[in-house]
């Protein structure tokens, strides 16, 4: 009962999370909304009983992820200050 | 043995309650400076705690669970400062109650110097 | 001098393994053994920050005597915040103030900065040279170079007497 | 009675994920959603933890290690990346 609701309330904010990240202008504020839903989706996991699939969501999902895109953000930038 | 089981249940309660403070913390402080206070602090000594009271209930889980706490103590600190930092450097807006800012004044200082010298 | 960054990389890398394998048979010891040589071959050459760690008894006796001071004062801190955090009217006057440090070592300075940052209240904004930039929740009218002092003091007196 | 007082602090936990979304949501600067992404994963280890015991299997506590080696990277390279020196 109590694991169900708590899976219920996780999935909820992915879902805002989802659409902060399609709806909201700044690109940097999307990016780190994916780096959320993909916190919450090892938590998911966890509940499902699969903790291999979250270490590897955790790992890839929430930190590489994030990292490379900033990194892309941060090369982005560079080249457009040199125009 | 049951007192050991007891005591860590009320630990872990007393974590998630400092975990719970930090994100009103997070909501009511005005501006960057203070929310990183009051949200990435207090959150650690809550997480130590729920960590520490699961570590006095399953007594043979204990040394991950230390290897844990010490991951946290380490790399907590760390990145708090330098969301500071960063907050510092990129001119977030301050508060209006601030009372005084030192290292504004001597990054001042230091820049118009440089200017000085070209 | 390269001998003691050696062992203390070899023993933390030695300890993790063990802890995460949680086994002592005699192929995870030599496989873990052969593993920690070679990553502390590799980076205890450009590591220079083990090196002033003093192994006396004093300092081992200090080493406890400077944890038991910082875990009292995190617990006393955080108190302080959760009643800070649930007043209505929200007492807080922020301020960063500046204040200078004595000690010479960088991994002296590294653990006193973190340790600052640990206690809520106050935290490390920046260091430039020997002076750390502290950002205070609740200023107190007292002046600001005492309060700086005694923000430092409590944790510089137990770091000057373990890094030399 | 141990088992009731673990699902308190668990909704407890929960309940504090809320209000820093909301936190997220309202937050003026990208720094300020740093800082709630922050909170958000230090309290998550926690969650992970109270999971690994209710649910009595030690490999939980593996991935809460993973967290808490892997995530404050992600939040260095952030603050780097605003700060202009990445």
């Amino acid at each position: 009962m109590i694991y169900s609701i708590i899976v219920l309330i996780l999935s909820l904010i992915m879902l805002v999370m989802a659409l902060v990240a399609i709806h909201h202008k700044s690109l940097q504020i999307a990016v780190i909304a994916s780096g959320i839903i993909s916190l919450f989706a090892s938590v998911v996991y966890i509940f499902l009983a699969a903790p291999d699939v979250a270490i590897t969501e955790a790992s890839i999902g929430s930190a590489l992820t994030v990292i490379i895109f900033f990194y892309v953000l941060n090369k982005i930038r560079h080249s457009d200050a040199k125009e | 043995m049951e007192y050991l089981k007891i005591a860590g249940a009320f630990i872990t309660l007393g974590g998630s309650l400092f975990i719970l403070f930090a994100s009103i913390g997070l909501l009511r402080m005005p501006d960057i400076y203070n929310r990183i206070q009051a949200g990435t602090k207090a959150s650690t000594l809550g997480t130590l705690l729920t960590l520490l009271g699961i570590g006095l209930i399953h007594t043979d889980w204990l040394l991950k669970i230390m290897m844990l706490i010490i991951f946290v103590l380490i790399s907590n600190p760390v990145s708090s400062h330098i969301l500071g930092r960063a907050a510092h450097y990129a001119r977030m807006p301050i508060s209006d109650r601030t009372e005084v800012d030192e290292l504004e004044e001597d990054t001042n200082i230091v820049s118009q110097e440089r200017e000085e010298e070209k | 001098m390269k001998i003691k960054a050696f062992t203390v990389i070899f023993s933390i890398l030695m300890a993790v393994w063990l802890i995460l394998n949680q086994s002592v048979d005699i192929e995870y010891l030599v496989l873990g053994a052969v593993i920690s040589v070679l990553l502390a071959f590799m980076f205890c050459r450009g590591c220079s920050v083990f090196n002033d760690i003093n192994f006396t008894p004093k300092a081992f006796v200090y080493t406890f005597m400077f944890l038991a001071v910082f875990i009292f004062e995190l617990i006393k801190a955080n108190f302080d915040i959760a009643r800070i955090v649930l007043t209505p009217s929200l007492p807080i006057k922020p301020g960063i103030i500046k204040a200078k440090t004595k000690l010479k070592s960088r991994m002296a300075r590294l653990i006193l900065a973190n340790s600052i940052t640990l206690t809520p209240g106050t935290f490390t904004i920046d260091i430039i040279d020997d002076t750390l930039y502290i950002h205070c929740v609740h200023l107190d009218d007292a002046d600001r170079e005492k309060l700086g002092k005694k923000i430092i003091r409590k944790f510089e007196k137990y770091l000057e007497v373990i890094y030399g | 009675m141990v088992d009731i007082i673990l699902k308190i602090s668990m909704v407890i936990i929960v309940f504090s994920f809320l209000l820093v979304v909301i936190r997220f949501l309202r937050g003026n600067t990208v720094l300020d959603r740093v800082v709630a992404l922050d909170v958000l994963t230090v309290s998550s280890i926690g969650l992970i933890v109270l999971l690994a015991d209710s649910f009595g299997r030690v490999i939980y506590i593996d991935v809460s290690l993973v967290y808490a080696i892997l995530s404050f990277i992600g939040v260095i390279v952030i603050a780097k990346y605003l700060e202009k020196s990445l």
